[in-house]
Order: structure tokens, then C-alpha cells, then sequence
């Protein structure tokens, strides 16, 4: 059976890929470079918000510098510059 | 003590908020609210709308109020409410009140907690600006915004 | 701008008082709420009561007010309202609610008022405590205070 | 005509004088020194208070280590420790 994980898309990065969500096929080592490189892939007009964009894992700003990579079932969300308040 | 987190599509009320953080033990209740300017620079502010990722902003106020708790032991109550979709020239966007025994520690919770929100929290916010042409009623364009403006 | 200063028996409604400060120019507002605690170090609070040299009290608030616009040149109206007489626990004793652009200036006007108030503004207030005899209902003493407590 | 000035008594200096306000007779040289006497003498109770308390004259604290006096007319408060807010 083939694993997944969600892509949530929100403000700038909602408008620039016409999508709310999106569902991946998992495989192994996807960093946050390949998981960049799938979205371009998917959606090439996200580029320029996907610069200043970050990335949350399950509710959790992931460390831009640090390693980690995507779990099957995860919840990844482009977490454009905030504003709020 | 409770922790009130709310994200909501409701119009906020205040007296409402403060209600929920009276506490008789309080001396002190600080509130922030902010609300829509008419004006962004030199365009003229329609409408702002909110959209928020809300269970991790949920989460993610949470985080706050409970380091806000460690930082100050004197806060009692605390309650953060921001809404979400449009939110017209005038009208409130996000609530924080917090109660306290003494004044100083609500104070400085209430300055920090909002600062912390609008850097942290996962919540976008989109100006849509009247347009040149009044006899249209046409958006003058519309830009999602981002917090690293003046505090 | 507008400066809004009372000196009243009646209650004090915060959103009132916040109704007074708002203004289409406005991103932010500030406010603070002074409450009676139902306690003094160890003695049980019964009630407040405040008293004032109302005419005196009235110039010092405006003076405050007066001395925060030439700090902050970001405020834009200014609410502040105090009680006198009786002010059972829970109740407001004084309200001070500040508009302004952006939030900085007018969460540190709010903070720089209530402190200098605190200091300058003739108004007194005497604790009156709960006695020790409940049958009675007699009042347990009471003082006036000064304010060099804990803020 | 004699002139006057007035006296106004709160908090703690009310109930030790019992009184809410006097009216002194003026004359040259009043001083807080001499005020203070004149107002140890009509009310003796005030004693205490009167260490701590403040003058205000017609609505302004007077600073105690300068030098003024009582004009004719003048409203002068006594101001004990305030505790607004």
C-alpha cells in the first residue's frame, strides 16, 4: 500500500497554487530540499512565496538549518510570513 | 487559572473577554485590542480579511500563554482571542486580556504576549484596498501582509 | 484627539470607556483596569472606598495626559476615569484606555499612567476589612492606604 | 477687612482634624513652617498625618524645599500619602 503526507497551503502560498491541500506520495529522504523541489514540481508558480515561506511538520515550525525529513501521514503546512493581530 | 484560546469567525467584544478573566483575587486587568486602520501608508483600507491555520494556532497561543506563565507568576486569567474572515475599518481583530494580582506583571504579559502573536502565531492577514475608481466600487488591489512592520 | 478625564461614584464600564477612544486611525487599544482584590496580605477585603480632591485630581490627570502626548507622539484619545466611593471586590476602580496607530506607544502610555496616577493623583483609598466576628457583620478595621506597595 | 485663606482636609488628615476644610486669617509671612503651627494649633490630632502629607496650594503641590507663602484667597490642601488608582 502506498504511504502519503498532506501539504497544507495557506494565504500567499494558497493563491500562488490555486490549492488548499494537497496529498504526496512518501518515500524515503524527503528533507525539506526535496520536499521544495516536489512542490515546484506540483505547483511551479509557488516559487517566490516558497522563498520566504516556512515549514511546519505536524503543528511545529520546523529549524530551517536543522535536519529532518517527512514521516508517512504527516502534515506538512507552507507557512508564509505571518500576520496576525 | 484559566487559559481562554479562541479563534473565531465571530465579532469580538472586550466586555465580553474581560468577563472571562475577572477573578476576585485580580487588582489589575490589561487589555490589548487591535483593530483596522483605514489607512495603509497612502492607500485607503476597504477591508482586512483574516485566515488562520487554526489548530496550530491554537497550539501555538497556547505555547504562549504557558511560557507567558512561567516568565510571570502573578498572572491569574489569560484569554486571547483573534478572529478570522473579514473584519471591517473599525472592528477588532484580536482580544488579549489578562488578570493579575498587581499591575506590573499584566502589563508587561499583555506587551509581550502580543508581540510574540504577531510573530509567531499562524495567522495571515490580507488588505484590500478601496479602488481609484469610486463610481465602480472596484478593489484598488489587495496584498497579503506580512509582520515585520512597526510595532 | 480627544482627552476624557472623570472623576465619578458612578460604575465604570470598560467598553464605554473603550467606545470613547476609538477611532478609524486607530490599530491599537490599550487599556487597564484597576479591580478591588478581595484581599491585604492576610485580612479578608470587605470593601473599598475612594475619596478625592475632585478639582486637583482632574488637572493631575490632564497634566498626565498632557505630558504623554509630548512622549508619544502615536496616542491618539485618551480615556481615564476614576472612582470615588464605595467599590466592592471585583468592581473597577479606575479604567484608562489609550488609541493609537500602532501598539507600542500606547501599551507604554497605558503602563506610564497608571504608574504616574498611582503617584501624583490626589485620591484616596481606605480598605475596610471583614471582622473577625461573622454573627456581628461588624467591619474588621480599616486603613488608608498609600501607594508605595508593589506595583 | 480681615483676608482669608482656606484649608482642605482628606483621607487620614479628615478624620484626625474632623473637618473638611477651615478658614484661616491671613497675614504677611506664612510660610509651611508657620502654616504647620497654625494648623497644629487648631487641630493638635493632625500631628501624625501632617508628617507625611504634602501642601497643595490652589491646586499645586508646593515643593517642601522651597520657599513660598500663603497669598490672601489661597486654597491650600493637605495631602496625605495618595493611593489612587
Amino acid at each position: 500500500m502506498t504511504q502519503k503526507f498532506t501539504v497544507l497551503y495557506f494565504a500567499a502560498a494558497k493563491d500562488a497554487s490555486k490549492a488548499e491541500s494537497d496529498s504526496f506520495e512518501w518515500k524515503e529522504g524527503i528533507t525539506s530540499q526535496v520536499l521544495t523541489q516536489l512542490l515546484l514540481d506540483r505547483h511551479p508558480t509557488i516559487s517566490t512565496v516558497l522563498k520566504s515561506s516556512m515549514f511546519a511538520v505536524n503543528m511545529e515550525y520546523m529549524d530551517q538549518d536543522s535536519n529532518w525529513t517527512v514521516s508517512p501521514g504527516d502534515e506538512v503546512a507552507i507557512i508564509p510570513p505571518v500576520s496576525g493581530g | 487559572m484559566k487559559d481562554i484560546i479562541k479563534i473565531t469567525e465571530d465579532i469580538i467584544s472586550l466586555e465580553d473577554t474581560v468577563n472571562l478573566v475577572k477573578d476576585p483575587k485580580a487588582g489589575a486587568i490589561s487589555t490589548f485590542s487591535g483593530t483596522t486602520r483605514d489607512n495603509f501608508e497612502d492607500k485607503e483600507v476597504k477591508t482586512l480579511s483574516y485566515e488562520a491555520y487554526i489548530p496550530m494556532a491554537e497550539k501555538s497561543v497556547q505555547s504562549l500563554i504557558t511560557e507567558a506563565r512561567q516568565k510571570w507568576e502573578d498572572l491569574i486569567h489569560i484569554a486571547i482571542i483573534h478572529k478570522i474572515g473579514d473584519c471591517p475599518v473599525g472592528e477588532t481583530s484580536v482580544v488579549i486580556a489578562v488578570s493579575s494580582a498587581h499591575r506590573r506583571q499584566g502589563l508587561d504579559a499583555v506587551s509581550w504576549l502580543i508581540d510574540e502573536l504577531k510573530v509567531k502565531v499562524p495567522v495571515w492577514k490580507k488588505e484590500i484596498y478601496v479602488g481609484e475608481d469610486s463610481k465602480t466600487g472596484a478593489d484598488g488591489g489587495q496584498v497579503w501582509k506580512a509582520n515585520n512592520t512597526q510595532p
